[in-house]
């Protein structure tokens, strides 16, 4: 039961992170917050027993994601958010967000039990996976059993997914710079 | 070629110790991995004296002892200052002169300041350390330079 | 760089450890947690620190750009090419139990081939992005 | 409970005085290098008593010598970060707090020279 | 349906909704991305939480653990978070281009710039 | 049950930290506090390994520990060279005079 102290209070981090990332106006800021955002993220995986996607999170999203937003501040400047317009203040997104978010906290009613053994995800295919992969596979880690034999396909995508983007940051910005943009520097 | 051999050494060691299994498979994985990692570092032309100091192994453990009380002794003094209800803070950046020739003896000099609370290095330029000092005892210890002779003194002579 | 000596020594340090832990997390995803998708970040944020440590253009130099696309290409190809085996050994796409000798041998040899492939991509994707990133703002040619 | 139990929590609940006690440090100090100092607290003797806390509750495993290859690698670079923080800072000509400020009754805090 | 689980949902929501209202008000482009980000790992908490059982272990096999948490959500959201870098990373390019060609990414100059846009 | 009260003790010095990030007031506090921050990141993971006893968990909190030095590393050069990819002008292992 303690155990959920930790899931309550990193929550709450969570919380406190987002509203601080949505009212500060250096974006250099917001990005060091979004990178403790990634770290208390990583942690509630790992509170959650999901120690890969933990993994994961701390690689790719507090380390090269931090990274590539400090290099593309780098090459943008980093300039204060809005300074040069001052737009009239509009409520229109705090409606459509509050609307919106109003009716995903009517959508929680229905949702089964948290942590419940027979709610309806856990009933079809992943018995399955955790019970037969020892004899079909064996390999020790459950998820990399699903990840490259289960759902090798599915993995096949996710990889090609990635290819494509490293072809399109190619494109867009690879490469030298056009003579004119040379010029005027 | 003589930090190459540590260098795989200490690779193999890392391997062994990380991984803990003994299938002949993860083996033969580790030691190509070993040898990989290698040769990517000797393209990369990380490997020399200064990352890997193999010539000042015992020195170093007797040091790094030494260091752990410093350590252990400064914290409890800032555990001190900071639950005070009027903290004895005077804080001042001073600079003092090194003993060190090497790099790897600065280096290691400037980390061992850091690492007791207290002081911080703020710059190493030539021989002298900029210290920023939390108060007149901290402050006193640096000036005195205890770090500076316990360095393992063989940093020196080799390079 | 040449200010800045402490952080250069403990990061020339640092990186050939940083590589092989990445490597120790491929090979040791079946057992414990990571896999190609981590051990390919990892391995490639080794070569991030030496860019930071001594600027872009002396990584590419040691990772060339044609290199990088090389091999992510590869990784790709080998991810389909185990497929494509399978397939041509009589059974469905990516089904590894014809691979080997016997099906949990054959799935053990398609999985670590399919997580090298994943890693092989991950690692040089992001540093292509990251030397792309990295170079955009430096002058041509100012290689040491 | 045996002895290495009550070590171990000996051990932890060290670690975890010092390191709010840092935490402390770190709201209470008026500047950003008196700060760094405080956070010096919570890099170095918290997590060695965190991770002695925990290679006790471990035992005699692998698990442990990982923790220790931990401790280790946070001895290198903890205060590597730290010396380049405090040096960008002394590059971007953050004015250190004194005490004559603060007799002066000046509050200098985060002010740029 | 216990007290713990209407947090978790809760605070979900209350991410996603945060990460909605910065791409929706924020006129800076990376601060747009990074809503984008926030309103992703919103998406993976609901996924693990989905995942997770109370008193299961993690999904690595152990001879005496009889109830584990369900794999499958894990292995969607490790992809998941690979691919979201790698698309914010397109994202960012986007963005260098933009003030390359314009000389700014805030959205409201790009709009006086453009009137077309 | 020792292990999770030092994880909320963990989570207390995160709090305070958290706290010191968002009142600022220069960049520089910021970034210490977030470094501080991760550096308790990596014992919070420890500990949770302690708690689901597993070894293997470890690892992640070793490659916390190393991505927290990365990132580190490149808010500090980001800062005093405003840029990341620069600094081409001395190779490792060639020396030059300071």
């Amino acid at each position: 039961m303690l155990e959920q102290l930790i899931d309550i209070f990193l929550l709450a981090f969570l919380a406190i992170i987002s509203i601080a990332i949505v009212r500060i106006r250096n974006v250099f800021t917001a990005v060091m917050l979004f990178g403790i955002y990634s770290l208390v993220s990583a942690s509630l995986f790992m509170i959650l027993d999901a120690a890969d996607v933990a993994f994961t999170e701390a690689a790719v999203g507090a380390g090269i994601s931090t990274i590539l937003m400090l290099a593309t501040l780098s090459l943008v400047g980093r300039d204060r958010e809005k300074p040069l317009v001052k737009k009239k203040i509009s409520f229109l997104p705090l409606v459509i967000v509050l609307v919106t978010g109003a009716t995903l906290v009517y959508g929680i009613v229905d949702l089964p039990p948290f942590g419940a053994a027979d709610n309806p995800v856990h009933t079809h295919v992943a018995p399955r996976y955790i019970f037969q992969s020892m004899s079909e596979i064996d390999v020790p880690n459950l998820v990399t059993a699903v990840l490259a034999s289960y759902r090798g396909f599915d993995t096949l995508g996710e990889v090609v997914v990635i290819f494509t983007a490293g072809i399109g940051v190619l494109l867009l910005i690879g490469g030298r710079r056009r003579k004119e943009e040379n010029a005027d520097e | 070629m003589k930090h190459m051999t540590g260098l795989l050494f200490f690779l193999a060691l890392l391997w062994w110790v990380l991984s803990g299994y003994t299938k002949p498979l993860l083996i033969s994985l580790g030691i190509v991995s070993v040898l990989f990692v290698a040769f990517v570092a000797h393209r990369m032309d990380v490997v020399d004296e200064e990352s890997h100091p193999l010539h000042l192994s015992l020195k170093l453990i007797r040091y790094w002892l030494y260091l752990l009380g410093q350590i252990v002794i400064s914290n409890v003094k800032m555990v001190l200052i900071i639950l005070s209800p009027r903290p004895d803070i005077n804080p001042r950046i001073i600079t003092v002169r090194t003993a060190q020739r090497s790099e790897l003896g600065k280096v290691v000099l400037g980390n061992s300041v850091t690492l007791t609370p207290g002081t911080v290095t703020l710059q190493v330029e030539g021989d002298m350390i900029e210290v920023h000092a939390l108060n007149d005892d901290s402050a006193k210890d640096v000036e005195q330079g205890t770090f500076d002779q316990r360095v393992p003194a063989s940093i020196e002579e080799k390079s | 760089m040449s200010d800045h000596m402490i952080l250069r020594v403990v990061g020339k340090f640092l990186i050939p450890y940083i590589m092989l832990f990445g490597l120790y997390v491929q090979f040791h995803g079946d057992f414990g947690p990571g896999g190609g998708f981590q051990a390919g970040v990892i391995f490639a944020s080794a070569f991030v620190i030496h860019t930071l440590l001594f600027g872009v253009r002396a990584t590419q130099k040691i990772a060339p750009e044609w290199v990088l696309r090389l091999v992510a290409s590869a990784g790709v190809l080998l991810y389909a090419g185990v497929g494509v085996a399978s397939l041509m050994l009589g059974a469905n796409f990516l089904d590894y139990d014809v691979l080997g000798a016997y099906p949990v041998a054959g799935q053990h040899l398609g999985i670590i081939l399919v997580e090298a492939g994943v890693g092989l991509t991950v690692a040089s994707v992001i540093m292509l992005m990251f030397f792309t990133f990295a170079a955009r703002g430096e002058p041509e040619g100012e290689s040491p | 409970m045996d002895i290495l139990q009550i070590l171990s929590a000996v051990l932890l609940g060290l670690g975890a005085i010092l390191g709010v006690v840092g935490a402390i440090g770190i709201l209470r100090f008026p500047d950003f290098y008196t700060r760094m100092h405080a956070s010096g607290i919570t890099d170095t003797l918290c997590t060695g008593f965190f991770i002695g806390g925990l290679m006790l509750q471990f035992g005699m495993t692998l698990a442990s010598v990982k923790l220790l290859l931990i401790f280790m690698f946070m001895l290198f670079t903890c205060p590597t970060a730290t010396h380049a923080l405090a040096k960008a800072a002394r590059h971007g000509k953050l004015k250190p707090w004194t005490r004559a400020d603060a007799d002066a009754g000046l509050s200098n805090e985060g002010r740029v020279s | 349906m216990s007290g713990l689980g209407i947090w978790n949902y809760l605070i979900i929501i209350f991410l996603m909704m945060t990460g909605l209202y910065m791409v929706i008000s924020s006129s800076n482009l990376v601060k747009k991305l990074i809503g984008l980000n926030v309103f992703q790992t919103s998406v993976f908490f609901m996924y693990i939480s989905f995942g997770y059982i109370t008193g299961g272990a993690g999904p690595l096999f152990n001879e005496n653990v009889e109830l584990y948490s369900n794999p499958l959500p894990h292995v969607l959201i490790l992809t998941a978070i690979v691919v979201g870098v790698a698309t914010t990373a397109v994202g960012l390019a986007l963005a260098i281009r933009i003030k390359e060609s314009f000389g700014t990414i805030e959205e409201d100059d790009l709009h006086k710039m453009d009137s077309s846009l | 049950m020792i292990l999770t009260s030092a994880a909320l003790a963990i989570l207390v010095t995160m709090l305070l930290a958290i706290i010191r990030a968002l009142l600022g007031p220069t960049i520089y506090d910021r970034i210490l506090a977030v470094n501080m921050f991760g550096t308790k990141t990596v014992l919070l993971i420890a500990v949770i390994a302690g708690i689901a006893g597993r070894g293997d968990y470890l690892d992640i909190a070793l490659v916390y520990a190393m991505i927290n030095f990365i990132a580190i590393v490149a808010v500090m050069k980001y800062f005093e060279y405003g840029s990341l990819g620069s600094i081409g002008n001395d190779a490792p292992g060639k020396q030059e005079g300071e």
